[in-house]
Order: C-alpha cells, then sequence, then structure tokens
C-alpha cells in the first residue's frame, strides 16, 4: 500500500521537471510537450487525492483534463503547422513578434 | 516493502526518468518518445491506484492520439535538432534558479503536508468505470457539454489554422 | 368538470398567438389570412371566455376560482407566479375586454382595409389583448402589473402606428412617458403593500387586510398611502388629473385603437385595479375621498375642455376622461359596483361612439374637423342613427345603459357620508352639472356633424357609408348600449338589481348602504333621476338652440367670451404648462448639469486620467516585454512561485486542512 | 515443490505466455502460407507448392531466409529509433493476445499446483480498453520505423499510416460502443456471456436479441468496426502505407531481415488478434451457434465431423501426391486428424471441454478468410478517398450506431 503523499510529491516533482523544460526548451514543440508533462503531473495529483478520499470527482476532472488537452495540442499543433510555414523556424526566440 | 511499494518505485523512477530524457533530448522526436515513456509510466501509477479506466484513457488518448499527433507533426515539418540560442537574458541567467525554486516550493509544500493527507480508504480497490460514467453524466454533465463544444471548436480551429488559404 | 376553467390561460394565450403569427410571417400574406389569423385568435378567446364564464356561473355555482399554472419568481419568501383567477368582476371584464375586442378586431378589417403594415396593425392589437387579458384575469399584482405594461406598451405602438408621422412618434413617446409616472406610484405601493403584507397575491393579501382596523379619516396610515399610490397608478393609466394629458394625443393611433385601447378597455384599467384592491379602499377613507374629488374635478374639467373642441375624435377622447372621472367617482363613494357598471355600459357606447366616428371618418375621407362636416345624416344613415344612440346612451337619456349607470353613480355619490355632511352633496352637484355638459357637447358634436348645410366640398369629398364589416359591430354595440344597462335597473325602474346582486360577492359590504328606508330610498332615486334627466335634456336643448335654430350664435359668443373661448379652446394650456414646468427644467439640467457638467468632467475626466495614467505606467514597463517567449515563461514561473508561496507558507495548516 | 506452489500463479502465467508465443508465431507463419494459397487461387495460380507438400514448408524457408539475410543499416539513420521500432511493433502486437479469452472454462482434471488453469493469459476487467490501448500505441512502430530509417519512401509511408490510423481508431473505437451498450462490460469474456441470453445465433450481437424484447442488431458496428480494423491494421485495401506501386515498400522499405520479420509478424498478429476481436464483440465468441438445448446436442459431435472425415481426404490426397514426402508426411497429418476426431468423441468431457474453443476458431478462421478475400478482391484506395472513408462515413455511421443503439438498449431495458 503506498502512502498518498508519496505520488503528490512525484507529481510536484513532475510538475517542476515540466516547468524546466518549459524554459529551457527552445523547439516550440518541446515547448508543449513540457506542457503536457506539467498536465500529466496535475492529473497524477488529481487521481491521487481523488484515491485518497474514495471519490470520483478526481478521475472525472482527469478525464477533462485529457480533452482539453487534446483540444489543446489540435490547435496548438496547427499554430505551429502556421508559424513553421510562415519563419522557417521552430525555435521560439526566432518568433519574437510577441510585444508591442 | 510490499510490492505494490516496489512497482509505485519502479514507476516512478521510469517517470521521472522519462521527464529528465525529455529535458536533455536534443531532438523533438526523442523528447516525444520520453514523454511517451512519461505517460506509460503514470498510466501504470494509475493501475496501481485503481483508476483502471483512467489509465486506459491515459494511454488511448495522450498516448495514442495527442502524442502520435505530436509525432506526426515533427515528421511533417521534419523538425531536426533544436538549436540551442541564448537571446533571452531572463531565461538564461534567473531560469534554473527560477524553475529549481517552484520545484523546491512545491515538494517542499508537499513534504510539510504529508502528515495531513489522508491515504487511501482501500488501496488498490479498482473504481467502478459505471459509477465513473454515471457520475460524469449526471453531476458533470455540464462541464461535459462544454467541454464537447470546446473540441468542436477546437477541430474547426485547427482546419482553419492548417489549411492553406486558397488563391 | 370544468375544462376550460381549469385551463383558464388558453384564453389569454390565443390572442399571443395570433399576434406572434402575424408579426412573424404576416409581412408577405394578404388580408385575408392576416384577418382570419387574427379574428381566428381573439373570436376563439371570446369562445373560450363565455365557456369559462358559463362553467364559473353554472357549474361552479359563482365559487372563487384560482388557480397557479407556474411560479415566475420566486425569491426568499417573495412568490410570484401565473397564477390567474375568476370572480364576478373578472367576468364583466373579460366579457367586456374580449367582445368589444372582437368586435372592434371585425372593424378595423374594415376600417384599415387600406393601410399599409396591415399584419402589423392586427399583431399589435392582438398584443393588446394578450396583455389586457393578463391584466384582468391576473391572480397578484405582480402579474397584474405585468399586464399593465403590456398594454401600456401595445398602446405605445399603436399609437405610433403612423410613425412616420411626428405627431404620432410624440403622442406615443407622451403617453409611455405620462404613465411611467404612474407605473412609478403603482409600484410605490406594490413595494408598500409587500412590506405591509409579505404578499401580492391578492386572496391571501385582501384576506389579511380585512380585520384590520380602517385607518383614520385625514390620517396617512399604510393603507392610505398603500391606495394613494396603487391610485396614482390608476390616474396614470385611466387619464385622470393631472397624468391625463396623453390621452387626447393618443387620438393620432388609428380609429379602432383609439376605441378598443383609449375607450373601452385598457383606460378603465385603472379603475378595475380601483375596484380590485376595493378592500384597502374600504380601509382608507381618506383615499376613498381623493379619488372621488379627483374623479369629479376630471369629469368636470375634462367636459369644459370638450365643449370647444373642433376636432371629432379629441371630442370624444374628452369625454372618455370625464366618464373615467364618473367611474373614479362611484368608486370613490364607495359604488364600486356602479363604478364597474359604468365602466361596461361605458364600453359599450364609447366604443361605438369612435367607431362610429371612425365610420364618419372614413365617410369623409380622412376629415376630422366639425366644423369641415355638416348634413351627413341623410348621406350615412346607419352610422348616424348609430352614433345618435350612443350619443342618448352617454347623455344619459332613459332607457339606455349609460343613464342607469350614471344614475347609480349620482345616487350613491349624493348618499355618501364620507369626508363630512355636505361632499357628497357638493361631488353630486359638479357630476350632475358635468352630466348637463356632457349631453351638450355630445350633442353638439351630433349636430355639428350631421345636421345643418354640408360645410365641405362636395365635389372632392366623396361621402359614403362604410362597408359592413364596419357597419355591423356599430349595429352590434347599439344594440347592447340599449339594452346593456337593463341587467342593472334599479328595483325602482321594475328590474331587480342583477348587477348588483352579481357583483355583490365580491364587493359585499363594500357598497355604501344608506340608512334610511326602502320607501325613502325610491323616493330619492326617482327625484334624482328625474334631475338627472333634465340636466341632460337641458344641455341637449341648449345645443340643439345653439347649433340648429341660430347657427351663427357660437360665433357672437366666442367673440363675446375670448379669453375663456381661447382657454378653454387650448385646453386651459395645460400641456404648456407642464412643459414649461416640468419638460424645460429636466432638459436644462440634464444637459447643462448631467451631460455638460457630470458626464464629461467628471466621469469621462476619472475615466481618461485613469487610462492616461495607466497608458504612461506601462509605458514605463513596456521595455520588460521583450517579445522573447522564453522570457515570459519565466516571468510566468515567477507568478508561479508567488502564488503558490501566498498559499502556502503562511498558512499550511488550513490550507492542506481541506486535504483531510 | 514448496516454491512452485507459493509461486504457482507466476510460473503458470509464464508457461502460458510462451506456450501462446509458440503457437501465435506457428499460426502467423502458417496465416502467410494459407493467404498466399488463397490469393493464388482467387488469381487461379497454384501458389506456393515446391517446398513440401502443398509448400506446407514454406514458411519454414522463408523464417530461415529472414534469419540469415544480410542486415543493413541505412546511413543516418537513428540508430536508437531505427532498431526500437520493429521490437515495439512486434511486443505490442504480440501483447495483444494475452487478453484474449480462448474458452470459458479450465482445463478438465488437470491443476497446475492449485491453480486451475484457464484459457487465458489474462482476464482483466478492461481487457477491451487494454486492447484498444495497445492498438492505439502501436502505431509508433510504423510511424517511427518510417521517420528512423531517414529515407523519404519510409517517411512518408510512416506520415501516411500514422494519419490513416488516427483517423480510423476513432471509427474503431466508436463502433464498439454499441457492444459495450448491450454488455455493460469492458471485460471480453463478460461481452461474450452476455451474448448467451438468447438461444443460440439470436444472441449474438450481430442479431442482438438479449433474451427480453426486440434485438438490437450490431450490423452498423460490425460493418464499421471490421472496416476500421482493416485499415488499423494496414491490410488491403487500405495498404496505403506499404503501397508497393507508390513507395517501394512504405515505412519498412529500408528494414531487412529480421527486422523486416518483426513487422511481418506483427502485421499478422493484428489480424489475428482483430478476428479474435470480430468473433468475440460480434458472432458470440466461444458461444455455439446452435441453442444449448438437448435436441442441438448432437452438434457437440461437430468437430469430430469436421476432422474425421478431412483426416480421411488428406490421407486419400496424400497417397495420390506427387513426392515421395508427400506421399508419406499427408497421410500421417490425416492420421493424426483422425484420430484427434474419434478422441474427442471417445472422451465425452474433453469433447465438452474442446466445444467453446473449436467455436471460437472457428469464426477467427471465418474472419481471416474475408481479410484475405478482401486483399485479393479490392482495389487499393487513393490517399483521399481513404481520408474521406474514415471520417466522412465510418465516423458517422459509427457514431449514429451509437446513438441507435443506446435509444433502442433504453426502449427495451436492461
Amino acid at each position: 500500500m503506498v502512502p498518498t503523499i508519496y505520488y503528490v510529491i512525484l507529481s510536484a516533482i513532475l510538475f517542476g521537471m515540466g516547468a524546466i523544460a518549459f524554459i529551457f526548451k527552445q523547439n516550440i514543440i518541446s515547448i508543449f510537450m513540457s506542457i503536457e508533462l506539467m498536465l500529466n503531473a496535475v492529473n497524477l495529483a488529481f487521481v491521487a487525492f481523488n484515491q485518497a478520499w474514495g471519490k470520483l470527482d478526481g478521475q472525472v476532472f482527469v478525464l477533462f483534463v485529457i480533452v482539453v488537452a487534446a483540444a489543446e495540442a489540435a490547435v496548438g499543433l496547427g499554430i505551429i503547422i502556421l508559424i513553421q510555414r510562415n519563419r522557417q523556424s521552430l525555435n521560439v526566440e526566432r518568433v519574437d513578434q510577441l510585444k508591442l | 516493502m510490499s510490492a505494490s511499494l516496489i512497482i509505485f518505485f519502479l514507476l516512478a523512477a521510469l517517470a521521472i526518468l522519462g521527464a529528465a530524457s525529455l529535458i536533455f533530448q536534443r531532438h523533438p522526436i526523442h523528447a516525444a518518445l520520453s514523454l511517451i515513456v512519461v505517460m506509460v509510466a503514470l498510466a501504470g501509477l494509475y493501475l496501481l491506484m485503481g483508476a483502471e479506466f483512467v489509465a486506459a484513457v491515459q494511454i488511448i488518448v495522450y498516448g495514442g492520439a495527442i502524442m502520435v499527433l505530436f509525432v506526426f507533426v515533427i515528421m511533417l515539418l521534419n523538425a531536426g535538432v533544436e538549436e540551442r540560442t541564448n537571446f533571452s537574458k531572463m531565461a538564461s541567467i534567473a531560469g534554473w534558479p527560477l524553475a529549481l525554486a517552484l520545484t523546491g516550493v512545491l515538494a517542499a509544500a508537499m513534504v510539510r503536508a504529508g502528515p495531513t493527507v489522508a491515504n487511501p480508504a482501500n488501496p488498490g480497490m479498482l473504481s467502478d468505470t459505471a459509477t465513473l460514467s454515471t457520475l460524469l453524466f449526471t453531476d458533470f454533465v455540464y462541464p461535459f457539454e462544454l467541454t464537447s463544444f470546446l473540441v468542436l471548436v477546437a477541430i474547426l480551429g485547427a482546419m482553419v489554422l492548417a489549411q492553406r488559404e486558397q488563391k | 368538470m370544468q375544462p376550460i376553467l381549469e385551463q383558464l390561460w388558453i384564453i389569454p394565450l390565443l390572442p399571443l398567438l395570433g399576434s406572434a403569427i402575424n408579426g412573424l410571417f404576416g409581412e408577405k400574406w394578404p388580408n385575408k389570412i392576416v384577418n382570419s389569423v387574427a379574428l381566428g385568435s381573439t373570436g376563439l378567446s371570446f369562445l373560450f371566455a363565455l365557456e369559462a364564464v358559463r362553467e364559473f356561473v353554472f357549474v361552479r355555482n359563482q365559487q372563487f376560482f384560482r388557480k397557479e399554472y407556474f411560479d415566475w419568481i420566486i425569491a426568499g419568501n417573495f412568490r410570484a407566479g401565473f397564477d390567474l383567477q375568476m370572480d364576478q368582476l373578472t367576468v364583466v371584464m373579460v366579457l367586456v375586454v374580449t367582445g368589444v375586442g372582437f368586435l372592434i378586431h371585425i372593424y378595423s378589417t374594415g376600417y384599415m382595409a387600406h393601410e399599409g403594415g396591415y399584419y402589423r396593425f392586427f399583431s399589435y392589437l392582438n398584443l393588446f389583448m394578450f396583455f389586457m387579458l393578463i391584466l384582468v384575469l391576473a391572480a397578484n399584482y405582480v402579474l397584474l402589473f405585468v399586464g399593465w405594461e403590456g398594454v401600456g406598451l401595445s398602446s405605445y405602438l399603436l399609437i405610433g402606428f403612423y410613425f412616420l408621422r411626428k405627431s404620432a412618434a410624440d403622442a406615443g413617446k407622451k403617453a409611455f412617458i405620462v404613465n411611467r409616472i404612474g407605473d412609478f406610484g403603482f409600484m410605490l405601493g406594490m413595494f408598500l403593500l409587500f412590506r405591509t403584507f409579505h404578499t401580492l397575491d391578492f386572496k391571501t393579501l385582501f384576506d389579511a387586510a380585512a380585520p384590520m382596523a380602517s385607518d383614520a379619516f385625514g390620517h396617512l396610515g399604510t393603507l392610505t398611502a398603500a391606495c394613494l399610490l396603487l391610485f396614482m397608478g390608476a390616474c396614470g393609466k385611466s387619464a385622470q388629473l393631472p397624468l391625463y394629458v396623453w390621452l387626447p394625443d393618443a387620438m393620432e393611433g388609428p380609429t379602432p385603437v383609439s376605441a378598443l385601447i383609449h375607450a373601452a378597455t385598457m383606460v378603465t384599467a385603472g379603475v378595475y385595479v380601483v375596484a380590485r384592491s376595493h378592500i384597502l379602499f374600504t380601509h382608507a377613507p381618506t383615499a376613498m375621498l381623493v379619488v372621488a374629488i379627483v374623479g369629479c374635478a376630471t369629469a368636470f374639467f375634462a367636459a369644459t375642455i370638450g365643449l370647444a373642441q373642433r376636432d371629432i375624435k379629441k371630442v370624444l377622447a374628452y369625454s372618455t376622461v370625464s366618464q373615467l372621472g364618473y367611474m373614479f367617482l362611484g368608486c370613490g363613494v364607495g359604488a364600486f359596483g356602479a363604478g364597474i357598471f359604468h365602466l361596461m355600459t361605458h364600453a359599450f357606447f364609447k366604443a361605438l361612439l369612435f367607431l362610429a366616428a371612425g365610420s364618419v371618418i372614413h365617410a369623409m375621407g380622412g376629415e376630422q374637423d366639425m366644423l369641415k362636416m355638416g348634413g351627413l345624416s341623410r348621406k350615412i344613415k346607419y352610422t348616424y342613427w348609430t352614433m345618435l344612440i350612443a350619443t342618448l346612451a352617454i347623455a344619459g337619456i332613459p332607457p339606455l345603459a349609460g343613464f342607469f349607470s350614471k344614475d347609480s353613480i349620482l345616487l350613491s355619490a349624493f348618499q355618501s357620508e364620507n369626508g363630512g355632511g355636505s361632499t357628497g352633496h357638493i361631488l353630486y352637484g359638479v357630476g350632475l352639472f358635468t352630466a348637463l355638459l356632457t349631453s351638450f357637447y355630445m350633442f353638439r358634436l351630433i349636430f355639428l356633424t350631421f345636421h345643418g348645410k354640408p360645410r365641405y366640398d362636395e365635389h372632392h369629398v366623396h361621402v359614403h357609408e362604410s362597408p359592413w364589416s364596419m357597419l355591423g359591430p356599430l349595429v352590434t354595440l347599439a344594440v347592447l348600449s340599449v339594452i346593456g344597462g337593463w341587467v342593472a335597473a334599479p328595483a325602482l325602474w321594475g328590474g331587480e338589481d342583477h348587477f348588483a346582486n352579481f357583483l355583490g360577492p365580491v364587493f359585499g359590504g363594500a357598497e355604501a348602504g344608506s340608512a334610511i328606508t326602502e320607501a325613502a330610498r325610491h323616493q330619492l332615486e326617482l327625484t334624482l333621476a328625474i334631475v338627472a334627466v333634465l340636466a341632460a335634456l337641458a344641455g341637449l336643448g341648449v345645443a340643439f338652440w345653439l347649433y340648429i335654430r341660430q347657427p351663427g350664435k357660437p360665433a357672437e359668443l366666442v367673440k363675446s367670451f375670448k379669453g375663456a373661448y381661447t382657454a378653454v379652446y387650448n385646453k386651459y394650456y395645460v400641456d404648456e404648462l407642464y412643459d414649461a414646468v416640468i419638460v424645460q427644467p429636466l432638459m436644462w439640467i440634464s444637459t447643462q448639469v448631467l451631460w455638460k457638467a457630470v458626464d464629461v468632467r467628471v466621469i469621462d475626466g476619472a475615466v481618461n486620467g485613469v487610462a492616461e495614467s495607466l497608458s504612461n505606467t506601462g509605458d514605463a514597463v513596456r521595455h520588460t516585454q521583450s517579445g522573447n517567449t522564453r522570457s515570459y515563461a519565466v516571468w510566468v514561473v515567477v507568478g508561479a512561485l508567488v502564488v503558490i508561496a501566498i498559499i502556502f507558507w503562511p498558512a499550511l495548516k488550513p490550507a492542506l486542512g481541506m486535504v483531510r | 515443490m514448496n516454491f512452485l506452489t507459493q509461486n504457482a500463479f507466476w510460473i503458470l502465467s509464464i508457461i502460458k505466455i510462451l506456450l501462446l508465443l509458440f503457437i501465435v508465431l506457428t499460426v502467423n507463419a502458417y496465416l502467410t502460407w494459407f493467404e498466399r494459397k488463397l490469393v493464388a487461387h482467387i488469381q487461379s495460380r497454384w501458389g506456393p507448392h515446391r517446398v513440401g507438400p502443398h509448400g506446407l514448408l514454406q514458411p519454414a524457408a522463408d523464417g530461415l531466409k529472414f534469419l540469415f539475410k544480410e542486415d543493413p543499416t541505412p546511413a543516418g539513420a537513428d540508430k536508437l529509433v531505427y532498431y526500437l521500432a520493429p521490437f515495439l511493433a512486434l511486443a505490442l502486437a504480440l501483447t495483444a493476445i494475452a487478453v484474449i479469452p480462448f474458452g470459458p472454462k479450465p482445463i478438465p482434471f488437470f491443476n497446475f499446483f492449485g491453480q486451475p488453469v484457464y484459457l487465458w493469459v489474462a482476464n482483466p476487467d478492461i481487457s477491451l480498453l487494454i486492447l484498444f490501448a495497445i492498438t492505439a500505441l502501436s502505431v509508433y512502430g510504423v510511424a517511427l520505423a518510417g521517420w528512423a530509417s531517414n529515407s523519404k519512401y519510409p517517411l512518408l509511408g510512416g506520415l501516411r499510416s500514422s494519419a490513416q490510423m488516427i483517423s480510423y481508431e476513432l471509427a474503431l473505437t466508436m463502433s464498439v460502443v454499441g457492444v459495450l451498450l448491450m454488455s455493460n462490460s469492458f471485460s471480453l469474456s463478460q461481452i461474450i456471456n452476455a451474448q448467451s441470453y438468447a438461444p443460440g445465433v439470436l444472441g449474438w450481437n450481430i442479431i442482438g436479441f438479449s433474451g427480453r424484447g426486440f434485438p438490437v442488431p450490431q450490423v452498423l458496428g460490425f460493418l464499421c468496426f471490421f472496416i476500421a480494423a482493416i485499415a488499423e491494421t494496414n491490410r488491403a485495401p487500405f495498404d496505403l502505407p506499404e503501397a508497393e506501386s507508390e513507395l517501394v515498400a512504405g515505412f519498412h522499405t529500408e528494414y531487412a531481415s529480421f527486422k523486416f520479420a518483426m513487422f511481418f509478424i506483427a502485421e499478422y498478429t493484428a489480424m489475428i488478434t482483430v478476428s479474435c476481436l470480430v468473433a468475440i464483440l460480434f458472432f458470440g465468441g466461444w458461444l455455439s451457434p446452435f441453442p444449448a438445448t438437448a435436441f442441438w446436442q448432437f452438434t457437440h459431435y461437430l468437430p469430430s465431423v469436421t476432422l474425421i472425415p478431412f483426416g480421411l481426404w488428406v490421407i486419400w490426397d496424400g497417397i495420390h501426391y506427387e513426392t515421395i514426402v508427400g506421399k508419406l508426411v499427408l497421410p500421417v497429418i490425416g492420421f493424426v486428424m483422425i484420430v484427434l476426431g474419434s478422441a474427442l468423441i471417445a472422451l465425452p468431457a474433453v469433447n465438452e471441454f474442446i466445444q467453446p474453443t473449436f467455436w471460437l476458431l472457428a469464426k477467427i478462421f471465418v474472419v481471416l478468410f474475408f481479410y484475405v478475400w478482401a486483399r485479393g478482391t479490392l482495389p487499393r484506395l487513393r490517399y483521399d478517398q481513404l481520408m474521406n472513408m474514415g471520417w466522412k462515413v465510418l465516423l458517422p455511421v459509427s457514431i449514429a450506431n451509437v446513438i441507435l443503439t443506446a435509444g433502442a438498449v433504453l426502449l427495451r431495458g436492461h
């Protein structure tokens, strides 16, 4: 039997690593993937607490998170394709028009 | 050291390794593969916790659809090894410490919270998929509808984005 | 078994359906279809109303019926539901509304035949029917208020039906705004009632109010205040002093509208409300007196204005105002039954008058100035005779309808002791004189229009009788105005007072019972009736003498009483007065103070100032915005750190207590 | 001894797995033989008949060839992924078989140290979900192979296959929902049992009686599922990823020898899995098509009745065979068949036990026959046709099927 806190800590660590990847990846796709990693970490916490309370709401939320992640991936990858098409580069630092 | 603990530590190690390799791999495909590893490991953890349906969905949707999409796009754009530029002072200077701080703060908060976190009422008991779906379609029906709408919008958005403008 | 009564909602729903259908799809349809929809819905609801009344009277033996169909507003202990009720008062109102409404629909098919926006007109008319029925069927003040506002809306739409004419649009606005003033009072009254009784449902509210001690005379208790506020609303809707100004302008609308809304039904809503809440009023003698005085004053005032008007519809409008005054006088002196009775008879003959006038205008090809008519009696016989009947009725010539109702009102006015000894007699006197004036200006109208030699260019105007679709209603209404009064013929005249007995259960003790014995009572009735008839005849005589015998006379009189005449002709300059006292100051304040000063200086200044400062600060920190996404990512992390720190560190235990 | 009794379950599972692997691989091998023969006869050729009688040893020959071929690795290939891909494909494909139950009852008169021996490796409650999870992952084998070999044709093949698999997975999953609705369970054995409430063939989901009310046939669901499954396994007419005429051999162009064999085996294993699924989901799995009444008792001898005459024919055929080997081998095979058949008659218990498995295998065989038949008959779709098919036909139809079934089940009540 595994204490819930283990799962929670694991999810915290994964989330942190996701954040690190989010900062240090420079390929847009990889950055996207690190976001997915963070989402997964959150899901883990959800399920862990869900089991801890013996209620199913947590799992329902995980399902929602997954669906939203799917939608986000669809749109995001579409955007990525556009970026690649327009500036022939996937490096975020070359996409620096997001300012006044 | 019970069997479930051993399995947990194996899977956890797998997940963390996967995440680490996601950070350090230079090639998107490899990053994607390591992310898939993480996801499979998480699915295993869900199974260990008895959330079998979520585990399956995790693999089917995340592993089978989303990540495939990623791989697909990587192949489509023929993305090569990512180049490392350091235009962002902010990231290059404050990046590491901040990220580590975030991880630390989170983990520390969790550890501090440790004793207060209740342990699974009945560990490893498989949560019933039927009840889950009932919950999903009764209490959470409005969020459910909303998400369906969101997905629809996402499909349209993706199509609009990805199609080449016709002359 | 009471199928229709149980499903009372059908009666108002039908016109709504008609309105919706016509309004949505009618534009392209030929008039026939629009007719069939409009008439069908109204006629059906009339039939249903008849059936419902039959069930109410014969199946239920007049047991009070009330049903809650669905909850509309639930807030705390406040409930306003879509509840309809049926009692004797409702019966009268429903029958009048649907019946007269149906006739006027028929009439309109003829009258509006050549107008543009045909479907629009009928859609509005049906809408009005719907709201009016809601008003009279409602079982609580809130739903009643819905109908109240709704009829206001449809009246606005219909007055402004020829919205291309500026006068019409303005008239519509005027009606709407003046009514708002009244509604303001009405709502305040409702609030006060709710605060006192914690309900706005008629039954419970009145049951609660009945045992209460009535306010002392001349002392402003809760009930008195509530009644006065309600009466304020009634003043607005029923065009009483000082809020009567909108009604004459409302004549800009098509004539059927004037007949239906501004004579027969809507304007009587005020009377209905006062009668409906009679229990409150009987507990507030002061309010009663106010109602009586206002009604009496309005009756007289409007009648005087009516003397000198040249526009045929204006005359009728002012007579309407004055007749409404009568009804309020009746209610005010406690003779609610008489008031309602007069409401009904008035609905008949005033609708008839308007429709006939419409027929005349139709015949004259749109001419409304009586001085440009004359000698029409031979050309348009039906119109002439029906209109004559109506005039006799309104003038109070026995045995027509108007006589009985007006007589009973005057009688109760004479008998009322409310407000000290002679008040009743004064009211009676004024009322009597008003009756004289009424018959005078009505016959003036008749003589100017139908007798004497034609004063219009016969070559251009081809006078023609109206189609049967218009004459049919005229005749029906004429019959009604003749026999309509008999249902209430008091014992003295061989009838046995059906009407009062019928309404008895509703008004119960509210009727002003007089101390004097039966014989003396009959004696009194007889004398008063004779006096009234004499007054009416006197008015007739004067009119005859002035406009038939010596047609030159009026002009001389006008010369000799120049000032008075111009004053009366210009309606005592009331509109100008209001304009000067209320409208102009408001305009000035809103432009000079609110707009130029408050809005521009204060509000815009504040907003722009904030915007300025913000844009400056933004300009200052803009340089952190490198456009490099990774930097942004780091900033996000910083934010996350701060948030997490705030959540977790200071209150670790409570923040995580929820986990347990 | 003690050790055995304690860990009997694990050991048994391992043995089962090895056994299953062996069987599946053999079946794979002979599936290729079967396919080549059948297609050949469809195209009025002889097919393999040199190696061994009727080319029965052809698979063995192929296997040897695979083993001994040279195994070049294309220059600039991503080594790790290049090697990973075929393993991934094969491993996933084989894992899928593990959750398929081949019979309801444990083997009679035999316990493995107290463990009853069931005809499945694992029978979890969510076996169907697990199957879908595995199918979902099996995209990677193809896609990564295409990407890793760093060459145009494979890349295109990989792209195509991943696109195709994503598209058809939706229809695949959707089309099963109907079945799930009718049998409230993800467990394959539960799904089979749920079809046993009406007599014989009527109870199968394809007809859909549930012993109460009207039938809710899953014909739409079946069609969608089968088509989508063919596409999911990259078989003709949906085998664009390996369309020889357009891109040589698609994603495994750059693969040779054993790695190629892995893809090959993976593909055929997937075929078998799908056939099992079709049989289980829509055709009552191991349930006999005849009602389980005394009157229909005689149908229990069908296995023998099929085996013995076939054996006789094989012997006859063998006697007249040209080569010596044939003359020797074929009669032996036939004799074995006859012995088996008569054994079944002799031992009723065994016969009873064999019944469900017999029916399941029979159904699987039929489905496989359809697979090959389709390949032999239908022309390959164009890519846009493929996508239209998937998105504009299968997906809507399967969703409609879900809605209809849901409504019907609701009307009928559980």
